[in-house]
């Protein structure tokens, strides 16, 4: 294969995003203008990252160079292989997508915000996401990771009148340094042993590794990526940030931002620690599972669309940790081709989520966009006013909750088959943890498919529930397109799945050297199958054709009745009462109302009824009511230890009281006790 | 008067005079009277330029000369005058008491020359020394004791002008220490040392004045409202 | 790949001829035993030709996914009949879906169900979606760990696969982990098509219906789909215990004397699975809703046992 | 020749700003002095890399890298707070803030300025004769010098609160240099024996340096104890750094940033000079398990006063959707930037107790971005202060982005380039002293360092981001002044360009510096 100009497609990507950055700043005083330059630029960025990542998988062999950098001592250097390449095309996807849909978007901004600064911090966070990708020493690994961490905290405070959001943001740029922290200190480890700052001399080095070090290594990355991808007990910043950005950047933020914690995991656990223990691979396991049960159950109590795609986020990187430490389990226990299909598992779904999390924050970014509101108890309806959003929004949906035949079954079709096979390859009591896992993995898709059914039908069907959502217009025609091309990606990857494999052979050779990807595909192409004998098979295509073809007999019977009487249309059964209006509606609180009396014990759920009457309370003017449930995490862990630690301060403050005779002192006390420690002989 | 080339004499004077500068210190700790501590002040200074002058003679170290000279009068005389001055024109209330009450204060000064003591044996063996034993070797644990003793002066009253009698002995004490180990620092570096301490205790003067006036009295322990 | 076709069409057709004649069989045992004359055993499908030739009445607020749902429903239905072995143990579509695909697509089919009774705007609906989300919900775990314990068996999730294993096995199924397994997969069924003691299928009342709030909107040719989906996909999801669990009568290939052999047997084993559900809904009253995850969570231990056993004995 | 005139201007100007009573000639021979002394600071550098150490009047002045360094940045520092001052004192000038102290028997408005038009020249002066001195007694002399010309600094406003600054500032580092003379005159002792002249060179680094291998132990000890609490007080470290909030909030800002950024660097360059006596006589242990026990406690003092002050605990942030956090809010930002520069003398004091080659080299260049770093820090806290009448968080209602869109975003970057966020250069330097601490095999020490700097970022930035950030007060525009914003915007670019590159010659200067510390050449 003659070398493709990958490294040419990638500089001028990353040249596009800085020359797209400066030049956004510069014109932010004509929006009009500025807005084309920013969404214009950011778009061709994302296309020839695209192509960079594409050449990238065909040619199959890295591609490394380095720039020598203006700061002696540390070198920028690059190495572009298979996993940057696989997680700079999901990077070249959303962003071209956001940047469609942006173009419309930022309209509103015209009047009231400034548009040069936020084109600046979108390219900011496209540049460094790239480099974070492609860095192949840690230190410009740090470098861009915290600019990445700093360009989303000014993004996600962008709206930052309101005291939410600011306070939101500072949460995220605060777990961010604690995560950017723990992996100072993990590389700083890392480099202590391998002597140089490259991943390739880590790479080498792994093997003189202690078990200790390892160990110690192993958990600080895991807390420092942990965090990023908002795992469980380290999630409380998501639900909070991605909500209040902007629609455009919080479908970047989750898609692409949270994965940068995963490519980090996938780089570091499967690359650079040499071969980990199996209570690693089983701990991540753990937590992967413990993320998407949580995740899914705290989602299915919001009744605020953004915040409860925020914890489904949650819930699919927990589903991405299974895959992952599955991967490393198998990997540990001598069986690369288990662990290729594991690891493909989690890939696929990482790519997967990127596309329908992003489709579905778009969605709710239009349908705020148009409604003003992302609350939805004052939605409804919008199904007649907004029809292709809520197309877009349905596809996502029925995606995210990985029913068939789109893209989100066949990722979680493959981490089924790898938590199957893992009961069969390894030994002892673990091999009980992979089916549990499994009918956990159940447990969050039927939660998932309830959440979405709640989400889609109470903001979409029936009638509209407030004034905000009666009179509403379909959001502008760049941001139906930029949603367009997502659920096309979902179709195609979930009819398609098969062709879409190929991308993992060189990344699977790489990782664990083992070529896993083709020859997962059997039946001329057409089906998917878990690479073991006899092995459980599927085909979306099939499975696709089948549901067109048996429609037509469906269709035929209908035709038999209607062919005799048009259907009319008449008021719903409405036993008698004077005809339905939407406060008949079921709402979201109450759709959810089973699930949090079964889960009572998780959700301590708190509820508070005021009757307002001025005669009699049995006809009462007004009922309040309030139901809320306990955030467990925030009440148990986080708000304990802060109040710990604000006790300790309060007592260092007295150190500093004013008297100059208590100054003197200290200096006194630690000049006697020094001079005496400098006697002895 | 051949006792006036007698080494052995000039040891004896300086030891008798640097013990007598450590009992004045010590007194000083306890004293109650503003000015009277002041005077104390001033003889001590005295009796370290004579020492300075003794040790300058028997050892012919002519650059010792000039730093007795300017002890005796900036320390001995120049300022005292100018305290006293300060004291009788702004001060009603002459009656002092430190913080921690006289007899403990006095204790805690003997404890401190005490370390002195054992810091000065851990590093300084005029015995073995090569160099012959130079005169006034034994003062060095006085020094000590008199810089520790006048650290804790100023951590113990509540006046600001005792604070800046406190680092003046404080001075003294290094004074002591310099001329004991090294017959003093060279010359230039005396001369840059008196200039400082002079200026700084101008400053200061300068500081008790402006506080006196904001705060009408020279209670430092009032100085407390910057915290945390 | 003609073979597979006139497979797939002969299966399809056997399929849809023998759901409703199963749930008209349900509904006259049921009476017999109530000591009821109960309908006529075709009534079922007097009931859909009916209802095929009335006219429609579409709710005003309802939108186009009202009117998706009953052909998504009857379709996947349909499509899950074609992947699982009924007379023969190769089933014509099994190698492009396992036993995965069988539960996701039954679960696409739930969702666009929920979807539609939430379009009418009623309470009903909202109220049947919800319980039937919720329950189906927790209901899943408890199928997957049985489903995992029989596929680990055959170490595929193919169902054709897991037949031809079970065949082999004679007397496989007396193992205690199949027991198990088949206690917690029947509890699953009797949940999953909204018999008794989970849900009442023959009552319109608002405290104890789930199924049946959901398409309390709709009528002629999509109450029709909707009733031939819903005996469907009881069908398969009996005709899936059946032959996991007593697999003795499947045959191996599509000869004509395989193939009768195979129905004849495959019928009597539907009727006596038929008389045990029965007998189950006759003895048991309708548990309360809160009642009903207990009962899930029961099925969930039975999978947990099954699975456990399957390494220790 | 360079030497003496790098100490002749600042000389000069003194004087002629004292006689010349007017403002605008005031500014521009302060201006014109400190532009010329940078010149000379640079050319110094330079000449020096060519031609290795230059001395003059036989070695009474002596300049090294080490020493070229310092007054690199003691000429930059003092050139960039000259041209803030002049912004500064005129918004002073017009909003009447010398009333009060007037009343307390301080000087008119006018000779106010030209007392802080001929002082700081003073304070310069003294600043590069600590670098520039050969002789540890004329260093001792020079920091002391320091002192007294920042006491009148302190004293500038004349309130109440500046008076009881400036007494405190006073007796703590008077106290403090008598121990560090203390250390001197017994590190001439031990000398002494060894060397046995008399003459003035038996205090001089340069010969000191040479055979300090001989010098006697137990000595050399406590002489190492004596100057680490002597400079340490100057430099800052707890716990001797009780002066620091209360001087840095009472001094005027230019003031306050000079004190800041320019005497730290001159008491830590007085500690590294005895650092290498002592490591080169005592080795490399004693000297650097103390310093790391002194850097900690700094750094945990300056934490939990970060914290304290501030009660901007990190996990107060997680309190989301539980009842409002309790942030106990510092009531004042001036003195969070005292606690910051705590904080920061302990790092360099830890990164030198670290050692190595490594560890020098962080400290080195922990020391020259901060220097530059911590003046803009300054500056912005200034703007904010004037524009709000108030150093109180409580009574700043927060959206100054809104009226001060230049100063608010620099001071949200700069509070992320103090506190060690990536892109800008301190990272660098706190990697290096990371990688130091782990090489030389301190495991647990190294995470407590980046659990502090952790600890320190959120403390900081969660209240510049709560006083920058929300809705517009309606204050009225305050970017007005053309000094304060050129000094503001100019030091931002500096800080940026910075972040991705070095002038080859400055870090050559600064290697070479490494290489005196950690060989002793």
């Amino acid at each position: 294969m003659n070398t493709l100009p990958v490294g040419a497609t990638f500089t001028l990507s990353v040249a596009l995003y800085l020359v797209g950055a400066l030049v956004s700043l510069a014109s932010w005083r004509k929006p009009a203008l500025c807005r084309y330059i920013c969404c214009g630029s950011a778009l061709a960025g994302a296309i020839f990252g695209g192509f960079a990542a594409v050449f990238e998988i065909l040619q199959g062999t890295p591609v490394r160079w380095s720039i020598s950098s203006g700061i002696p001592l540390f070198a920028y250097s690059f190495d572009y292989d298979a996993l940057a390449g696989f997680f700079n095309l999901t990077l070249a996807i959303l962003a071209g997508a956001v940047s469609i849909y942006s173009f419309s978007y930022l309209k509103e901004f015209e009047g009231k915000r400034n548009i040069g600064f936020f084109g600046f911090l979108f390219h900011l966070l496209l540049l460094s996401l790239t480099i974070v990708f492609t860095a192949a020493n840690a230190f410009l690994f740090l470098i861009a990771w915290e600019v990445m961490a700093l360009a989303a905290y000014g993004l996600v405070t962008f709206y930052h009148e309101d005291r939410e959001t600011r306070r939101a943001g500072l949460l995220y740029i605060v777990m961010a340094h604690i995560d950017a922290g723990c992996l100072l200190l993990g590389f700083a480890l890392l480099m202590q042993v391998s002597g140089s700052a490259a991943f390739a001399s880590f790479r080498t080095a792994a093997v003189h590794l202690s078990s200790s070090q390892q160990a110690v290594a192993f958990v600080l990355f895991f807390v420092g990526f942990g965090i990023k991808a908002g795992v469980i007990p380290f999630h409380i910043w998501l639900p909070a940030a991605h909500p209040v950005a902007p629609s455009n950047i919080s479908s970047l933020l989750s898609g692409v931002v949270l994965k940068a914690g995963i490519y980090g995991m996938a780089r570091i656990f499967l690359d650079g620690l040499g071969i980990l223990p199996s209570w690693a691979g089983l701990l991540v396991l753990i937590v992967g599972v413990a993320s998407a049960v949580l995740g899914v159950l705290y989602a299915l109590m919001e009744h605020d669309l953004k915040r409860l795609l925020a914890y489904h986020s949650i819930e699919n990187i927990g589903i991405i940790l299974i895959g992952l430490g599955a991967a490393l389990v198998f990997r540990v226990a001598g069986h690369p081709q288990l662990a290729g299909v594991a690891l493909i598992a989690a890939l696929f779904h990482t790519l997967n989520h990127a596309i329908f999390k992003c489709l579905l924050f778009l969605g709710a970014g239009s349908v705020l966009h148009s409604t003003g509101t992302r609350n939805m108890e004052e939605l409804g309806g919008l199904i007649r006013p907004m029809p292709v959003t809520a197309f877009c929004f349905l596809i996502g949906a029925v995606a995210i909750s990985g029913l068939p035949p789109l893209n989100g079954f066949v990722s979680e079709w493959l981490t089924y088959q790898s938590l199957l096979a893992g009961f069969g390859a390894t030994g002892g009591l673990t091999r009980i943890l992979f089916p549990l896992a499994g009918s956990m993995l159940a447990l969050t898709g039927a939660l998932a498919a309830a959440c979405f059914v709640k989400a889609f039908a109470i903001t979409f069907l029936a009638l509209p529930r407030g004034a905000k959502s009666s009179l509403v217009r379909e959001a502008p025609r760049s941001m139906l397109v930029g949603m367009g091309c997502l659920m096309v990606a979902c179709l195609s990857l979930g009819l398609g799945a098969t062709w879409f494999l190929h991308v993992f052979d060189a990344l699977t050779e790489q990782l664990l050297g083992q070529r896993v990807g083709t020859n997962l595909i059997t039946g001329s192409g057409l089906v998917l199958s878990a690479g073991v004998r006899h092995g459980g098979t599927v085909s979306t295509a099939v499975i696709g054709i089948g549901l067109l073809v048996l429609l037509i007999p469906a269709v035929l019977l209908v035709s038999i009745g209607t062919r005799r009487f048009a259907s009319r249309r008449g008021p719903a059964w409405d036993c008698g009462l004077p005809g339905l209006t939407e406060d008949n509606e079921y709402t979201a609180t109450a759709f959810s109302k089973a699930l949090r009396m079964i889960f009572s014990v998780l959700y301590q759920p708190r509820r508070e009824i005021q009757t307002v009457f001025d005669v009699s309370p049995y006809f009462p003017k007004a009922i309040h009511f309030e139901s809320e449930i306990e955030p467990t995490f925030e009440k148990r862990l986080y708000v304990p230890l802060k109040d710990l630690l604000l006790r300790f301060a309060t007592r260092m403050r007295a150190i500093q009281a004013g008297s100059i005779h208590a100054y003197l002192a200290y200096i006194f006390v630690t000049l006697v006790l020094l001079l005496l420690f400098g006697v002895r002989p | 008067m051949t006792f006036l080339q007698d080494p052995e004499f000039g040891d004896r004077i300086i030891t008798l005079m640097a013990a007598l500068v450590l009992v004045l210190q010590i007194a000083a700790v306890g004293q109650r009277w503003l000015v009277s501590s002041i005077r104390i002040f001033a003889v001590q200074s005295f009796l370290l330029a004579a020492i300075a002058g003794i040790i300058a003679y028997f050892n012919h170290a002519s650059h010792i000369y000039v730093a007795a000279l300017l002890t005796l009068i900036l320390k001995a005389a120049l300022l005292p005058w100018v305290l006293e001055r300060l004291v009788r024109r702004i001060e009603i209330r002459r009656e002092i008491e430190p913080l921690i009450n006289a007899p403990l204060s006095i204790l805690i000064s003997g404890c401190l020359t005490l370390v002195g003591y054992v810091v000065a044996q851990s590093f300084y063996h005029p015995e073995e020394t090569s160099v012959r034993a130079a005169l006034g070797h034994n003062t060095l644990a006085v020094a000590i004791a008199l810089f520790l003793i006048g650290f804790f002066t100023m951590l113990n009253r509540r006046k600001a002008l005792t604070q800046v009698l406190g680092l003046l002995s404080l001075e003294n004490g290094l004074f002591l220490a310099a001329i004991s180990l090294t017959y003093g620092m060279p010359l230039v570096v005396e001369l840059g040392i008196f200039f400082d301490v002079l200026v700084a205790v101008m400053i200061l003067g300068i500081l008790v004045f402006r506080i006196r006036e904001a705060f009408d009295s020279m209670d430092v322990s009032k100085l407390r409202k910057l915290r945390e | 790949m003609i073979g597979l076709l006139a497979k797939a069409g002969l299966q399809l057709v056997l399929v849809l001829l023998v759901a409703p004649l199963l749930s008209g069989i349900i509904k006259t045992l049921k009476a017999r035993l109530q000591t009821r004359r109960g309908p006529n055993v075709l009534q079922s499908y007097r009931d859909i030709f009916k209802l095929l030739r009335k006219g429609m009445v579409i709710p005003e607020t309802a939108s186009w996914i009202f009117s998706a749902t009953p052909y998504i429903v009857f379709v996947t239905a349909a499509l899950v009949g074609l992947m699982i072995p009924m007379a023969t143990t190769d089933a014509p579509l099994s190698l492009f879906g396992g036993v995965l695909a069988v539960v996701y697509l039954l679960a696409l089919g739930r969702f666009f169900l929920a979807l539609g009774g939430l379009d009418t705007g009623s309470s009903f609906g909202g109220l049947g979606s919800s319980r039937e989300m919720t329950l189906s919900a927790i209901a899943e775990p408890a199928m997957m760990l049985a489903i995992f314990t029989v596929a680990l068996a055959a170490s595929s999730t193919n169902l054709s696969e897991m037949a031809k294993v079970a065949v082999s096995q004679s007397w496989k199924f007396l193992a205690p982990s199949q027991m198990l397994a088949f206690a917690a997969l029947f509890i699953v069924l009797i949940a999953e098509t909204g018999r008794i003691p989970v849900d009442n299928p023959a009552t319109h009342l608002e405290l104890t219906m789930i199924h049946e709030a959901m398409i309390l909107e709709y009528s002629g040719p999509y109450l029709a789909l909707l009733e031939w989906g819903a005996s469907l996909k009881q069908l398969v999801l009996m005709t899936l215990v059946v032959n996991t669990f007593f697999p003795f009568g499947l045959s191996s290939d599509w000869t004509l004397r395989g193939l009768g052999l195979g129905l004849v047997f495959y019928l009597i084993k539907m009727l006596l699975l038929a008389c045990l559900i029965v007998l189950v809904e006759t003895t048991n009253a309708k548990l309360r809703l809160f009642r009903v995850p207990e009962l899930l969570m029961v099925s969930f231990i039975f999978g947990a046992l099954a699975l456990i056993s399957t390494f220790l004995f | 020749m360079i030497l003496l005139w790098l100490l002749i201007v600042p000389l000069a100007a003194s004087p002629l700003a004292f006689f010349l009573r007017r403002r605008h000639l005031m500014e521009a021979v302060n201006l014109a002095a400190f532009a010329v002394l940078l010149c000379l600071a640079a050319a110094l550098g330079v000449r020096l890399l060519r031609s290795g150490p230059v001395s003059v009047w036989d070695g009474f002045f002596y300049a090294d890298a080490l020493s070229a360094l310092v007054v690199l940045l003691s000429a930059f520092v003092a050139l960039v707070c000259s041209i803030y001052a002049v912004g500064y004192f005129r918004h002073d000038e017009s909003s009447g803030v010398f009333k009060e102290g007037e009343e307390l028997g301080g000087g008119r408005a006018i000779n106010k300025l030209r007392e802080y038009y001929a002082l700081t020249p003073l304070f310069v002066f003294s600043m590069i004769l600590v670098a520039l001195a050969n002789n540890l007694g004329i260093l001792w002399v020079a920091i002391e010098g320091t002192t007294l010309a920042s006491v009148f600094l302190v004293m500038f406003y004349g309130r109440e609160t500046s008076l009881e600054a400036a007494w405190k500032y006073a007796i703590i580092g008077g106290v403090g240099l008598s121990m560090a003379l203390f250390g001197t005159i017994l590190t001439y002792y031990s000398a002494h024996q060894a060397l046995g002249t008399d003459t003035l060179a038996g205090l001089n680094w340069s010969v000191l340096v040479g055979n300090a291998s001989q010098f006697d132990k137990p000595t050399m000890r406590l002489a190492f104890i004596l100057i680490l609490l002597g400079y340490g007080t100057k430099a800052g470290i707890a716990p001797m750094h009780t002066w620091k909030p209360d001087a840095y909030s009472e001094a005027p800002v230019p003031g306050a940033a000079m004190l800041a950024a320019g005497v730290l660097n001159c008491a830590l360059y007085g500690l590294v000079r005895f650092y290498i006596l002592s490591s080169k006589c005592l080795g490399q242990e004693f000297a650097s398990h103390l310093l790391i026990l002194f850097g900690l406690l700094s750094m945990g003092v300056a934490v939990p006063f970060i914290f304290a002050s501030h009660l901007l605990i990190l996990f107060g942030l997680l309190s989301m959707g539980v009842a409002v956090p309790f942030i106990l809010v510092q009531k004042n930002f001036r003195r969070m930037l005292a606690y910051s520069s705590i904080d920061h003398s302990g790092i360099m004091v830890l990164a030198l107790g670290f050692g190595g080659p490594l560890g020098v080299l962080g400290m080195l260049l922990h020391m020259t971005f901060h220097s530059i770093t911590k003046p803009l820090l300054f500056f912005c806290a200034g703007n904010v202060q004037q524009q709000l009448k108030t150093d109180l968080f409580r009574e700043a209602k927060g959206g100054l982005i809104h009226s001060m869109p230049l100063t608010g975003a620099a001071f949200l970057m700069v509070t992320l380039a103090v506190t060690g966020a990536p892109p800008f250069s301190l990272f660098l330097s706190e990697f290096t002293i990371l990688r130091a601490g782990f090489s030389r095999g301190y495991l647990v020490l190294t995470i407590l360092f980046i659990t502090f700097l952790v600890a320190i970022f959120s403390g900081f930035l969660i209240h510049i981001a709560n006083l920058v950030l929300g809705p517009d007060p309606g204050l009225p525009s305050a970017e007005t002044c053309r000094w304060k914003k050129s000094s503001v915007v100019g030091l931002a670019l500096v800080i940026i360009v910075m972040g991705f590159w070095i002038p080859a010659p400055l870090f050559r200067l600064i290697q070479h510096a490494a290489d005196i510390v950690t060989s002793g050449r």
